[in-house]
C-alpha cells in the first residue's frame, strides 16, 4: 500500500435548503484515501455519505444543495473550488461513480453502445472505432457474453445484475483513478449481489484501483474495504482499518450496527411446533401462470409469466416457515395467491381443512380475516390519506371484531403490541418513518387476530439496524400470539434468524426444504449452496 | 377524512397532519397561488353580490350617450347602446363563472366516474368504455358544439351540457391512469386482503387518492371552458340578450376595437387576469399536492 | 408494428360509423330544412326538391344509403352548392385546411420546444418567467381576438403582410399561421417544460453528468427525447383542435378552407356536407393519433421492441 | 432532432422574410390590368338563375347573362338588352320582342327567340324547383303548366321567327318588364344544359367555367369556392366592343369586417358592405370612397295577430305607436337609414306611401288601458325573437326598453338560429318576429302582394278581403294613376290594422374606390358590370 494520499477531504460540510428549513446532510467531515485502497463508508440512509460523495463531483442538486466549506484535494487541486467546465474533465476520466439502482441509471432511449462510447469520445482523442472496440473489451472484462452484439441493445433488455456490469464498465473505461461506487449492490438479488462483489473485487485488484465503496451493509463492507469510515447522521463516527473497527469497536453507533448483522440462529423458543398434527395449511401442487400485461398506451401487451408450477407446501400451526428465492422465483406469487390476491390455475390452498382456491364472495371476505399479509413497501402498503388509527380500526370494524366504543382501546393495544407509541395514532403514514410504518402494518396484519400471516420480505426495504428491530419484533409477536407465518425472503441470514424451516423456490418450482439450521448444516441443491454463499460474512 | 371517534384523552393525542392539511400548508407558501386564490375569491364574492352592488342595471340604455370612453359616471366606459360596460362586466363575470365552474363539474362528475369505473374494473369493461372514449375524440368537437347549440338552440343548460361533454374525456383518462397506479400499491391489496367490499375500498381508499391530480386538472379546465363559451359566443351560440357575458363582451369588442378599444381592453383584461389566477392557482395545487413533496 | 396499424385502422371503422350515426341524428333533428329560405317557397318546390334528392325516404334508408355510398368514397351532393358533390367542396377546401394547420404546427412546435426547454433549464430564472407568462398569455388569447389584433398591427398600421387570402399575395400565410398555432405554441412550451424538468431529474441524467458530459450533450442527446415524449402524445389531439379550430382563423382571414364550408354547411342545412366534413375530420384526427402514437413508439426503444416482437 | 429543429426554424424564417416589407396591392395591379376586385357577400352556391335565389349570385349572373331587357344603373329605367325594341298591345298583354341580330352565346352560336322560349319552359319544370317560377304566372297557362294541368304548346310564350318572341300575359303587368331583367327571366344555352344531364336537373356540371356558356359580357374562368370567382370578358357578347374591363374576380367575404380591412389594404376595389361602427370614421374621412345610398327594403316586426293579446288590434297599435323610430335610427343601427311608417320602401320617381304609424306613447299608453291593460299591468311577457345577429339584437334591445318605459310592460327576446326562425315563422310558432322584405322588381306591388291572405310570405295571420280585392285590381289595372291609388289605399289598412310595425327603410353603405368610374348605385342594388373601367 502506497502512502500518499490519492484524495483528502477535509472539514466537508453540506446542506440542503428543503421546503421546512435547512438540513445539514454531511457535518465537518474529514477522511483521506492512499492509492490503491477500498474505502468503506458505511451508514444508514440519511447518514450523509452519498451526499458527501457525489459533492466531491459537484453531483449534488445546487439548489437545494449547498457545500458551504471544505476542501477536497485529489492529485492536489481542490475539487471543491473547480469551475464546472474542470470539474467535467474529471468526471469519469479521473473520477468515476457507479451507482445505487442500475435500472434507472441507464438511458432507456439510448443503445449501450453510444452510452459507453460518449465517454470515450468526450474524455480522450480517440475515433468511433477504437471507442467501439475499447468499449466490448471492457464489456468482456466485467463479464458480460457476447458483448460485441450486446452492446448494440438497449438497457431494458439487460437484467439488473447486467445493467450493473454495464455500469462499471461504463465507469472503468476511461481509466479513471478513483472510483466511487454507491451501493451497487443494495438494489440486486443476494446471488447477483456476490457476484457483483467479487467483479469489483477483481477489478480492483487487476486495475490496481482506489475505490471508495458506499453501503449501509456492513457485511459488505467488511468484505471489500480495507478501510472503514462509519457515519450517522451526517457526521463521522469512527474510523479505521476493517479489522480493528469490526473486532473491537469503540463507539456505541458502530456496535449497534454490528449487533445488526445477523449470524445468529433462530432461537429456541419455550413452544415447538406440533409436526404430527394435519398442517394449517396445505398447499397441493399449485400451479398459477397469468398473463402479465405490459401496460401501453396502445394496446396492453400481453406476455405470459409462469409465476408458480406445481408447488406443494405445508405449513403447520406455530410454525414459522421461510420461503427463500431471488426475484421472479415465484415466491411473492405462490404467497398472493394463497391469499387470493391472485387466482390460480390449478391445485388445491387448504386451509383448516377447507379449499381456498374455489370459494368466492362473501365466504372469501369471510375467510380472509383468518390470513394476512405483511408487505415489502411500508411506503406504499399504508394508505397515506388515513390516520393509524383509521387504519388499524377500520378492519377491526368490517370485521365487527370491535365497536365504536371499545375500538380504540383495541387499536390501543395494537399500539403497544408492535411498539408504538400511543400518541401517534392520529397522526398520517408519511409522518412516520420506515421502520414505524413497517410496525403500523404489522399491526395492522394481526389486528384481526389472523391463523396465518404472510409477510413478503417485510425487511428487504429496511436499513440494517431497523431490519433487526423489525425482525425482533416478528420474532417476538409469533411467539406472543402463536402466529403462523409464511415468511419470504430473498436473504438467507434474514430467514435463518426467525424461521423454523426452509423453502427454496427457483424458476416456480421448490428445489428444497428442510428444518432450517440442517439446511444451512448440509444444503444438498447447488442453488441452495450459492444463497448461503452469497451472505456476506464479518 | 379520519372518522369522528370521541376519544377521552384525545387532550393528549399527538394531532397528526394529514396531506391535505400539508398540502395548504405549502399552498399558502405559494404567493402568485394565493395572490390568484384571493382574486378568483373577490370576484365570486362581486359577482354574486353584483344585483345589489352593481352601478346601474345591466340593460338600463342610454341611446343618446352611445359608447363613451371612461368617466366619471362610467368607469369603464359604456357601450355602443350607451350601457355602462363595469356593470355589463359584473354581470357577465356571473354568467362566466357559472358556465367556467358548472360546466367544469359536469366534466369532473362524468369523468371521474367514468374512469374510476373503467380504471378499477378493468379488463373488457375498460377497454370497452376507453374505446367509446377515444371515439368521442374523434369528433371534431368545437364544430360538435356548435352543431349542438345550432340544433337545439343555444340555452345556457345545453351550454353547460354540451362544454362538460367536450371536457369530460380527458378528465376520465387521467382518473383512470391514476386509478390504474394506485390498484397496483399495496394498501389496496392490503384493503381487498383485509376482506373489505369493493365499494368500500373504491371510496375509502381510491378515490381520495386520485383527487390530487383532479383538482389540479380541474383547475387548470375552468379557464378552457370560459375560453369556449367566449368562443361560442363568438359564434353567436353563446347566451340570450340582454344578458353579457365576458365572451360575449369581448366578441362584440373586437368587431370594434379600432373606434371603442375600451370595450375590448376591459372584458378582455378581466378574463385574462382571471384565466392567469387559475393557471397559477392549479401550479401551486400540482407543486402542493406533487407527493414527491409530501416525502422530504 | 404492421400489425398494429392495422388493428388500430380496423378499430377506426366502428368509430366513424358512430361519429356519422350520432352526426345524422342530430343534424336530421335539427328544425328547419336546407332549402328553407326568408322568402316564402311554394310548398309544391319544396316537395319538388326533397323528391329530388330523396329527402322524403324514411331517415333509416336514407341514412342506409348514405353510408352505403360513403363505403364507395361518394359523400353525396351538396345542397347548398348544388353543381358541387360534397367530395369537390373537401377537395376544393381541404389542402389550404391542411396548410394552414401544418404551418401552424410548425410554428407551435419551434417556439413552443425552444421556450418549453430554455425555461427548464433555467428554472425560476427569467429564461423560466418570461416564456412561461407569455406561453400562459398565450393560452388566454381566443384566436378570434388575437387575429384581428395582429391583423390591425401588422396588416393596416405597420402594412408588412396582407389582411387577408391564402397564397395570393406573398407573405398572407404568415399571420394566420402565428395566429392559429400561437394557443398550441404555448401549451407546448408548458409541456415541454414539465417534460423536460421529469427527465432532468432522473437518475440516468446524473449518470450522463457524472460521465463529464456537457450541459448541451446532456440537453439535446440525452434529456430530450424522454422530455418531448409528453409533447408528442399531445400532438395527436393539438392536430384535431387545429383542423377543427382551422376555421375560425379561416374566416378572419379569408382563407378558402374547408373548415369554412364545415360551419356554415351547420347552419344551411346542408346535410350531405355536414356529414361528410364530420366524417371526413374524424377520419383525419384518428389519422394524426395514430401518427403520433407511431412517432411515439418510434422514440421509446421498450415500446418499439415489444410491437416489433409482435409483428 | 437539432436538424430538424434548425429546419423548422429556417422554414418560419424564409416564410417571414417572404412577407416583410410592404405587400403589393392588388388594387394596383388591377387598375394597371383592368382586372375588378370586389367583395360579394356570401359564396354564391350556382350559377344557374332558375335555381339560386340570393343577391350575391344575382350579381355575379348579371355579368354572366343579359335578359330581354336591361336596367340603367343610374335610374334603374328599363333599357333593351338582348332584345334591341319591343311591342305592346294596347290592353298591355302581348309583348313582342326583337332580338339582336348578333346577339350570341359565348360559345359562339346564335341566341334565338326560341331560346328564350325553351328556357322559360324548362323554368316551369317540377323537378328543378325554380323558386321563382311562380313570378312568370302572369305569363298565360304559366301557372298550369308549371302544375302539370296542360302541356307547354298552351303556354303564352312564342318564337314567331328566328329573333323574334311573342309573350302573351294573363292581364296587364306594368312591372312585366322589370321581371324579365330578374335573373329567372334569362336565356339559357339548353343543348349545353342537356349535355350533363337531364334539363330538369339541379345541379350538374354546365355551370362550372369549363363547361359554362352564356349570353352575358362576361364567362367565368375560374371559380374556387370560398376564395373567388373570376370571369373575363366574353368575345362574343353583341356589345363586347364598349366592355372595358378584363376581369372581375368576386370574393365572398361574409364578414364585413374582414372585407373592410381588405380594403384599406389595398386588396378590394369595391366592398359589399361596410361595418355599421366603421361608418362616423368615412364619414369623417370624406375621401369619396363612401357610398351611401338608400335600398328598396323595409325592416319591420311582425305581430302573430292569431294569439293573445296580439289579436286585439289596440294591443297592437298600442305597441306601435310606443316605438321611437327616430331614435333606433339615429342612436342604435347608425347606418344611415330613414324611419318607416309604412310597409312599401319609398320610391322617390315613383311611388311614396302616404299613410303613416304614428309615434305617439300617450295614445298608446290610452289603447292599452281600453285593452285591459293599464299602465300595462297584467300584460302578459311577449318575445321578439330574431336570428342572431348584432343588429337586430341591438334594435330589438331599444325596442324593448322603449316598451318598458312608455308601457311598462316587459318583453323577453330571443335570438335564434336563422333556420329554426323560419321554421317557426312560418308555422306561426311566434309572438312577435324582426322580418325585413327587399324588392325584386321597383314596383310597390313586390312588397304589397305580401299580405294577401294566404300569401306564404304573409305569416302574420292577417286577412281582409278589402285588401286582397285591392291587391288584384292592381294586377289587372293598365293604368299607373289608378295602381298607385289602389296601393296607396292597401299601405293605409296595412297601417290602420297593424299586422306588423315598420321600422325603417334599408339603408346601404358600401366603399368603392375612386378607380372604379361608371359604378352607380341604386335602391335595388343592381349593377350591369359592361361600362365599368378603372382607372
Amino acid at each position: 500500500m502506497t502512502s500518499e494520499a490519492l484524495l483528502s477531504v477535509e472539514n466537508l460540510r453540506v446542506v440542503f435548503n428543503t421546503r421546512n428549513g435547512q438540513t445539514v446532510a454531511v457535518e465537518d467531515l474529514s477522511f483521506s484515501i492512499n492509492r490503491g485502497d477500498v474505502l468503506g463508508i458505511v451508514g444508514e440512509s440519511g447518514s450523509g455519505k452519498s451526499v458527501a460523495c457525489y459533492s466531491l463531483l459537484g453531483l449534488i442538486p445546487m439548489p437545494p444543495g449547498k457545500i458551504e466549506s471544505g476542501r477536497a484535494l485529489f492529485n492536489g487541486q481542490d475539487l471543491l473550488s473547480l469551475p464546472e467546465n474542470e470539474m467535467r474533465k474529471i468526471r469519469a476520466h479521473k473520477i468515476a461513480m457507479i451507482f445505487q439502482d442500475p435500472m434507472t441509471c441507464l438511458n432507456p432511449y439510448m443503445r449501450i453502445a453510444d452510452q459507453l462510447m460518449e465517454v470515450l469520445l468526450v474524455h480522450t482523442a480517440i475515433n468511433k472505432q477504437q471507442a467501439r472496440a475499447k468499449a466490448i473489451e471492457v464489456l468482456v472484462e466485467v463479464g458480460i457474453q457476447n458483448a460485441a452484439e450486446r452492446i448494440d441493445q438497449y438497457p431494458h433488455q439487460f437484467s439488473g445484475g447486467m445493467r450493473q456490469r454495464v455500469m462499471i464498465a461504463m465507469a472503468l473505461l476511461a481509466e479513471p483513478e478513483l472510483l466511487i461506487a454507491d451501493e451497487p449492490t443494495t438494489a440486486l438479488d443476494v446471488t447477483v449481489q456476490a457476484q457483483i462483489l467479487s467483479l469489483i473485487k477483481n477489478l480492483q485488484r487487476k486495475r490496481q484501483l482506489t475505490v471508495i465503496f458506499i453501503t449501509h451493509d456492513l457485511g459488505v463492507a467488511a468484505q471489500m474495504a480495507n478501510h472503514v469510515l462509519v457515519m450517522e447522521k451526517g457526521k463521522l463516527v469512527e474510523q479505521g482499518d476493517t479489522q480493528s473497527i469490526f473486532k473491537n469497536p469503540t463507539q456505541p453507533y458502530t456496535k449497534k450496527l454490528l449487533s445488526a448483522v445477523l449470524t445468529t440462529a433462530k432461537p429456541a423458543s419455550e413452544h415447538s411446533v406440533d409436526y404430527k398434527r394435519p398442517p394449517l395449511l396445505e398447499v397441493k401442487d399449485l400451479e398459477v401462470g397469468f398473463p402479465a400485461y405490459t401496460g401501453t398506451l396502445f394496446q396492453r401487451i400481453k406476455s405470459v409469466v409462469k409465476g408458480v408450477d406445481h408447488v406443494s407446501i405445508n405449513l403447520y400451526e406455530g410454525e414459522v416457515l421461510g420461503l427463500v428465492g431471488e426475484s421472479g422465483s415465484g415466491k411473492s406469487t405462490l404467497g398472493r395467491s394463497i391469499i387470493r390476491l391472485i387466482d390460480s390455475q390449478a391445485g388445491e390452498i387448504v386451509f383448516n381443512g377447507k379449499d381456498l382456491s374455489t370459494i368466492t364472495g362473501e365466504s372469501l371476505k369471510n375467510a380472509r380475516r383468518e390470513f394476512q399479509m405483511i408487505f415489502q413497501d411500508p411506503y406504499a402498503s399504508l394508505n397515506p390519506r388515513m390516520t393509524v388509527f383509521d387504519t388499524l380500526a377500520e378492519p377491526l370494524l368490517v370485521h365487527g371484531l370491535a365497536n365504536k366504543s371499545t375500538v380504540l382501546e383495541q387499536v390501543n393495544q395494537l399500539m403497544d403490541d408492535v411498539g408504538l407509541d400511543r400518541r401517534f395514532i392520529r397522526k398520517y403514514p408519511h409522518e412516520f418513518s420506515g421502520g414505524q410504518r413497517q410496525r403500523i402494518a404489522i399491526a395492522r396484519a394481526i389486528a384481526l387476530k389472523p391463523k396465518l400471516i404472510i409477510a413478503d420480505e417485510p425487511v428487504s426495504a429496511l436499513d440494517v439496524t431497523i431490519r433487526a428491530q423489525i425482525l425482533a419484533l416478528l420474532l417476538k409477536l409469533t411467539q406472543k400470539h402463536k402466529l403462523t407465518m409464511l415468511f419470504i425472503s430473498h436473504d438467507m441470514s434474514v430467514v435463518r434468524y426467525l424461521c423454523d424451516r426452509i423453502v427454496v423456490m427457483q424458476k416456480g418450482k421448490v428445489v428444497e426444504e428442510g428444518i432450517t439450521e440442517s439446511l444451512f448444516a448440509a444444503p444438498q441443491q447447488s442453488y441452495t449452496q450459492q444463497l448461503l454463499a452469497a451472505i456476506p460474512k464479518l | 377524512m379520519s372518522e369522528v371517534i370521541k376519544i377521552p384523552e384525545l387532550s393528549q393525542l399527538e394531532k397528526g397532519r394529514s396531506l391535505t392539511q400539508d398540502a395548504l400548508a405549502r399552498l399558502r407558501k405559494n404567493r402568485m397561488a394565493m395572490l390568484g386564490l384571493y382574486f378568483l375569491l373577490a370576484l365570486i364574492v362581486i359577482a354574486l353580490l353584483t344585483p345589489w352592488i352593481a352601478p346601474y342595471s345591466y340593460e338600463e340604455q342610454n341611446l343618446e350617450l352611445g359608447a363613451s370612453p371612461p368617466s366619471a359616471q362610467h368607469w369603464l366606459g359604456t357601450d355602443i347602446l350607451g350601457r355602462d360596460q363595469l356593470t355589463r362586466i359584473m354581470y357577465g363575470s356571473r354568467i362566466s363563472l357559472a358556465v367556467g365552474f358548472i360546466a367544469t363539474a359536469v366534466a369532473l362528475t362524468i369523468g371521474v366516474l367514468w374512469g374510476a369505473i373503467a380504471g378499477f374494473v378493468g379488463g373488457r369493461t375498460d377497454a370497452v368504455m376507453m374505446r367509446i372514449v377515444d371515439a368521442l375524440y374523434a369528433l371534431p368537437f368545437t364544430i360538435f358544439i356548435i352543431l349542438l347549440t345550432v340544433v337545439f338552440g343555444s340555452s345556457l343548460l345545453l351550454l353547460f351540457l354540451a362544454i362538460g361533454a367536450v371536457e369530460w374525456l380527458t378528465m376520465a383518462r387521467i382518473v383512470r391512469g391514476q386509478v390504474l397506479a394506485i390498484k397496483r400499491q399495496e394498501f389496496v391489496e392490503a384493503a381487498i386482503s383485509m376482506g373489505l367490499s369493493p365499494a368500500r375500498i373504491v371510496s375509502r381508499h381510491l378515490i381520495p387518492n386520485v383527487l390530487g391530480p383532479v383538482i389540479v386538472y380541474t383547475t387548470l379546465t375552468i379557464p378552457s371552458v370560459i375560453l369556449l363559451e367566449s368562443f361560442l359566443s363568438f359564434l353567436g351560440l353563446g347566451i340570450q340578450p340582454p344578458a353579457s357575458s365576458w365572451g360575449s363582451l369581448i366578441a362584440s369588442g373586437v368587431e370594434v376595437m379600432e373606434e371603442y378599444v375600451w370595450l375590448l381592453f376591459f372584458p378582455g383584461l378581466i378574463l385574462t387576469i382571471t384565466l392567469f389566477s387559475l393557471n397559477f392557482l392549479g401550479d401551486g395545487l400540482r407543486d402542493a399536492l406533487d407527493p414527491r413533496a409530501s416525502r422530504d | 408494428m404492421f400489425m398494429f396499424i392495422v388493428r388500430r385502422v380496423l378499430q377506426a371503422i366502428p368509430v366513424l360509423f358512430m361519429v356519422s350515426l350520432v352526426t345524422f341524428i342530430m343534424i336530421r333533428s335539427a328544425p328547419g330544412g336546407p332549402f328553407d329560405e326568408d322568402r316564402a317557397v311554394p310548398p309544391e318546390v319544396i316537395k319538388n326538391l326533397n323528391e329530388r334528392y330523396h329527402l322524403d325516404d324514411p331517415l333509416w334508408k336514407q341514412f342506409l344509403d348514405y353510408i352505403a355510398n360513403v363505403v364507395q368514397g361518394d359523400l353525396g351532393p351538396s345542397f347548398k352548392y348544388p353543381s358541387h358533390t360534397v367530395n369537390d367542396l373537401i377537395a376544393a377546401g381541404l389542402p389550404a385546411t391542411l396548410e394552414l394547420s401544418f404551418y401552424a404546427l410548425i410554428f407551435a412546435l419551434v417556439t413552443g420546444l425552444t421556450a418549453g426547454i430554455i425555461a427548464s433549464l433555467k428554472t425560476n430564472s427569467m429564461q423560466d418567467y418570461i416564456p412561461m407568462s407569455a406561453a400562459m398569455v398565450g393560452i388566454c388569447m381566443p384566436t378570434f381576438v388575437l387575429g384581428p389584433i395582429l391583423l390591425l398591427v401588422f396588416g393596416i398600421w405597420l402594412d408588412w403582410l396582407p389582411v387577408a387570402g391564402w397564397g395570393e399575395i406573398p407573405g398572407d400565410k404568415i399571420l394566420p399561421s402565428i395566429t392559429l398555432g400561437s394557443v398550441y405554441a404555448a401549451y407546448i412550451a408548458r409541456i415541454s417544460r414539465g417534460g423536460m424538468l421529469d427527465i432532468l431529474s432522473q437518475d440516468y441524467i446524473r449518470t450522463a453528468r457524472a460521465k463529464g458530459l456537457s450541459t448541451s450533450r446532456i440537453v439535446f442527446v440525452h434529456a430530450l427525447r424522454g422530455g418531448i415524449t409528453p409533447v408528442i402524445s399531445f400532438l395527436g389531439p393539438a392536430i384535431a383542435g387545429l383542423l377543427a379550430g382551422s376555421f375560425v382563423v379561416e374566416s378572419i382571414f379569408q382563407i378558402p378552407g374547408l373548415g369554412r364550408f364545415y360551419v356554415t354547411a351547420a347552419f344551411n342545412r346542408d346535410y350531405t356536407m355536414i356529414l361528410g366534413c364530420t366524417i371526413f375530420f374524424a377520419f383525419l384526427i384518428i389519422l394524426f393519433n395514430l401518427l403520433a402514437d407511431i412517432v411515439l413508439v418510434w422514440l421509446n426503444p421498450k415500446l418499439r421492441q415489444e410491437l416489433e416482437a409482435r409483428g | 432532432m437539432h436538424a430538424i429543429r434548425w429546419l423548422m426554424i429556417c422554414v418560419m424564417a424564409a416564410g417571414l422574410l417572404s412577407g416583410c416589407g410592404k405587400s403589393q396591392k392588388l388594387v394596383d395591379i388591377g387598375n394597371e390590368q383592368q382586372i375588378l376586385h370586389i367583395a360579394n357577400g356570401d359564396e354564391i352556391s350556382d350559377l344557374d338563375p332558375q335555381v339560386t335565389t340570393g343577391m350575391p349570385e344575382s350579381r355575379v349572373q348579371a355579368a354572366l347573362f343579359e335578359g330581354l331587357v336591361a336596367r340603367d344603373p343610374k335610374t334603374l329605367k328599363v333599357v333593351p338588352g338582348v332584345a334591341e325594341r319591343w311591342d305592346i298591345s294596347e290592353d298591355g298583354t302581348k309583348y313582342r320582342f326583337y332580338i339582336r341580330e348578333n346577339a350570341k352565346w359565348s360559345n359562339g352560336d346564335d341566341l334565338t327567340a326560341n331560346d328564350f322560349v325553351q328556357s322559360w319552359r324548362r323554368s316551369f319544370l317540377p323537378a328543378l324547383g325554380n323558386q321563382y317560377a311562380t313570378s312568370l304566372y302572369v305569363v298565360k297557362n304559366g301557372q298550369a303548366f308549371h302544375e302539370g294541368k296542360i302541356g307547354f304548346e298552351d303556354v303564352g310564350v312564342k318564337a314567331f321567327d328566328k329573333k323574334i318572341l311573342d309573350v302573351e300575359l294573363i292581364a296587364p303587368t306594368p312591372y312585366f318588364l322589370q321581371l324579365l331583367a330578374h335573373h329567372s327571366a334569362f336565356a339559357l344555352h339548353i343543348p349545353t344544359i342537356e349535355k350533363f344531364g337531364a334539363i330538369d336537373e339541379r345541379g350538374t356540371k354546365w355551370t362550372r367555367p369549363e363547361n359554362f356558356v352564356g349570353n352575358g359580357p362576361f364567362i367565368p374562368v375560374e371559380w374556387i369556392p370560398t376564395k373567388y370567382i373570376a370571369v373575363k370578358r366574353n368575345p362574343y357578347y353583341w356589345d363586347a366592343a364598349n366592355v372595358k374591363l378584363n376581369e372581375i374576380r368576386f370574393y365572398p367575404i361574409p364578414k364585413y369586417t374582414v372585407e373592410e380591412r381588405m380594403f384599406r389594404a389595398g386588396q378590394l376595389h369595391i366592398t359589399y358592405y361596410l361595418p355599421r361602427d366603421k361608418l362616423e370614421y368615412y364619414k369623417a374621412k370624406n375621401d369619396g370612397v363612401l357610398r351611401s345610398f338608400q335600398n328598396f327594403a323595409t325592416y319591420f316586426y311582425r305581430f302573430n295577430t292569431t294569439i293573445k293579446p296580439l289579436n286585439d288590434l289596440r294591443v297592437r297599435k298600442a305597441l306601435a305607436y310606443s316605438v321611437n323610430r327616430h331614435q333606433i335610427v339615429e342612436y342604435v343601427t347608425k347606418f344611415g337609414q330613414k324611419p318607416a311608417y309604412a310597409l312599401t320602401a319609398p320610391d322617390p320617381n315613383s311611388y311614396v306611401p302616404e299613410a303613416k304609424m304614428p309615434y305617439d306613447p300617450d295614445l298608446a299608453r290610452k289603447l292599452l288601458a281600453e285593452a285591459g291593460f293599464p299602465e300595462g299591468k297584467g300584460f302578459p311577457t311577449l318575445t321578439i325573437a330574431f336570428n342572431t345577429n348584432d343588429e337586430h339584437r341591438n334594435v330589438a334591445m331599444a325596442i324593448q326598453q322603449m316598451w318598458k318605459k312608455e308601457l311598462g310592460i316587459e318583453v323577453s327576446l330571443e335570438n335564434v338560429e336563422w333556420k329554426v326562425f323560419l321554421d317557426r315563422e312560418r308555422q306561426m310558432d311566434y309572438e312577435i318576429d324582426r322580418a325585413s322584405w327587399v324588392g325584386d322588381y321597383l314596383d310597390p306591388f313586390t312588397f304589397l302582394e305580401m299580405f294577401t291572405t294566404g300569401n306564404g310570405n304573409n305569416k302574420t295571420g292577417f286577412a281582409s278581403t278589402e285588401y286582397d280585392s285591392l291587391i288584384r285590381a292592381s294586377a289587372l289595372e293598365a293604368d299607373p294613376e289608378q295602381r298607385m291609388f289602389y296601393f296607396q289605399k292597401a299601405d293605409k289598412i296595412l297601417v290602420d290594422e297593424v299586422p306588423i310595425l315598420p321600422l325603417y327603410t334599408y339603408h346601404w353603405n358600401r366603399l368603392v374606390s375612386k378607380s372604379v368610374k361608371n359604378w352607380y348605385d341604386n335602391p335595388m342594388d343592381y349593377y350591369s358590370f359592361k361600362q365599368i373601367y378603372l382607372e
